[in-house]
């Protein structure tokens, strides 16, 4: 049967694929960031997770608001990294695991969760970044699993509830738990975490917001399930509600959970940068 | 049910809910935008910025804002920030010159403040 | 306040679209079918409702497998009848009732619905035929109410339980309940009843497993929720699943309801057709 | 949950369940006739079949069942009738020849049949 190793979370900044295309990960803005991803690589290494559950959100390249969903998911042979409109370098593209996917689709649609699965999704920097973080090269790193790309809605709200996001997590662990596959499963939720990008409120960033949930992401995620959705934009930032993304990871991990590391580090770019690694039982 | 308790009397000063009466307001603005997924379209618009504008069948506001550069006026007139990025690329500006631009300061300042808060 | 004033299902098969352009319903094979509707146009008439919530499901216009919700949920100015390959006339654009529909999907959404919201959405026979069979010369029916379209989907299992089916539609109640203005609101159930188009087994009908439903969708929709997806079209036919819609609509009427129309008829064109006028109390 | 329930076991026969198995087989094809929603590609496709289905790659199986206006052999190729539907309609095919077709009856056989079930 399928196992989820693990969870790990990371802010996917734009910058920060320009950082890496350009190999700034030894300058000085760059380096506080940079450093919290090497134990991550060596815990990769080590446990060479078959496929990447990348939970991320679209920022207008895969959805636009005349179809939005809530959640989509991808089932997909392959995913493309197209123009964001930027000029960000295009990835090639990642192979999927559409198989697990349809397993994925069939029972959270069982379990009454309205997904809209997607056999064709362009991904963005959402996408992307973390898998160049975690996988330095990707796609082309030896070890890069398969992927399956999640998405939930952050642009136009109702943005769905935090509870509901981490109830997320939990039918989809219950999903790949059931595969009958031996394969070894790492979820991420990427985002986040505080930050404005539009108004006058743009450059807030709320650290101490950043570490109570940081501190309860690991442990304890149900009270965090108390924060209204327009909470979470006025402390987190109207792009912080990338934290939701967190959330349905969190949900895929059970309960028992080790923080094996963690980075935060203010600011790259406009954002709060964080960064965890969490090992299931 | 949140609605219609705290999700809709809360009040964030400087910032704007991208919500359903915003999405309406502001379609025809985001639906220029995210064509600017396409090279070839940020080069149309480039090339007569009016002419796309009106292809797209913008309001006068949403059409003043983008002649005047102005981001606060565009998320006025309803424009999503996700998909104003993409526009703000097109005017070569950075997240941090978009900061400074909503805020009365300049890039640096915006950048001062943005390590402030470290 | 706004009020549910009663639901109505009816078939929507596109040959019914061609039947009016051409003024058919006298013809001996249309006119047992055309029969079930002029007490429905008094209902209307008397009633006069100020929107129509029109629950179908799209047959590959609206949405292809790239991209395909679960749940959609209409919210423009106005839907256009476009192109859907085979010739029937198309209608001009049906107007919308925007307002009404971002307060649904707020409301949905909070309740742990997975919406996607369409604020570009081209609607198909499954939408048009009912409402030309409800307000003849739709859009351009005097009394033709704002129309808010609703979508699940058939096309791709897995398709929604019916008893999710049931609850959107509960929710769904809940939402217009809440709806602050005075408006009055009536909601379509369209498709079905069995029918099967593909495979060898094309031109299956089941009388008994349809008048089975249309007794238990009146007064015990309960118990319909205990048929599983793949019963539902082993005896509904491959098609027949288009009664998820039903049931939709079901759950949005109340639990007390008055039965004021029925017609069944086998065949118009290959499938068995099932008309309701159900009042709300 | 119901699946891997009665949902995987369940055997239909004469009826192909378009899962997700089926849908991955016929992506190709299903987008194809997706395409001719519009007049334009319906055209195209009526001019040259075979080029219009280069184009959309479809597979040989695909190929060989839409040269041969074979029903069943799109279905097997996972073809969903949905989206077939407008294929039979450039094909100038009643939904009752469709079922004809696939159930070895002349269309007005495939009419009495649908009769006799009333
Ligand atoms: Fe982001
Ligand atoms: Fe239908």
């Amino acid at each position: 049967m399928a196992r989820i190793l693990g969870g790990i979370t990371t802010s996917h900044i734009p910058a920060v694929g320009n950082a890496i295309a350009k190999n700034l990960q030894d300058d000085p803005y760059w380096k506080p960031f940079f450093d919290g991803y090497p134990k991550i690589h060596a815990w990769i290494k080590e446990q060479k997770p078959d496929v990447v559950i990348n939970i991320y959100n679209d920022h207008g390249l895969g959805f636009f608001l005349d179809r939005m969903p809530t959640f989509a998911i991808g089932a997909a042979h392959e995913y493309r990294n197209e123009d964001e409109g930027w000029g960000i370098p295009e990835l090639d593209p990642f192979p999927g695991a559409p198989e697990l996917s349809w397993h994925i689709i069939e029972s959270m649609v069982s379990d009454e969760f309205d997904i809209t699965s997607c056999q064709e999704l362009p991904v963005d920097h959402g996408f992307t970044v973390p898998m160049q973080l975690f996988w330095p090269g990707a796609p082309h790193n030896p070890d890069m699993p398969r992927a399956i790309p999640i998405s939930a809605n952050t642009v136009q709200h109702p943005i769905p509830t935090l509870k509901r996001a981490l109830d997320f997590g939990k039918a989809l662990r219950k999903a790949v738990l059931s595969y009958p596959e031996d394969i070894k499963v790492v979820v991420l939720g990427t985002g986040g975490l505080s930050h404005q990008l539009d108004g006058q409120r743009a450059g807030f960033i709320n650290k101490e917001f950043d570490l109570y949930c940081l501190e309860n992401i690991v442990s304890n995620p149900e009270v965090l399930t108390e924060i209204s959705r327009l909470e979470l934009v006025e402390k987190a930032g109207a792009q912080g509600t990338e934290f939701l993304m967190w959330m349905m990871m969190r949900g895929a991990l059970g309960d028992d959970v080790t923080e094996l590391t963690r980075n935060y580090h203010i600011p790259i770019s406009n954002t709060a940068a964080g960064t965890l690694l969490l090992e299931c039982a | 049910m949140e609605q219609p308790g705290y999700d809709y009397h809360v009040d964030i000063p400087g910032t704007t809910i991208f919500d359903g009466r915003m999405a309406m307001k502001g379609y025809a603005l985001n639906k220029m935008c995210y064509s600017f997924n396409s090279r070839e379209n940020r080069e149309a618009f480039a090339a007569d910025e009016d002419a796309y504008m009106a292809n797209y069948r913008l309001s006068d506001a949403q059409r003043d804002a983008v002649r005047a550069r102005d981001i606060l006026g565009m998320i006025e007139a309803g424009g999503n920030i996700y998909y104003l990025a993409k526009l703000a690329g097109i005017f070569k500006l950075s997240v941090q010159d978009v900061g400074g631009l909503q805020t009365g300061r300049t890039t640096e300042e915006f950048q001062d403040f943005l390590n402030s808060q470290a």
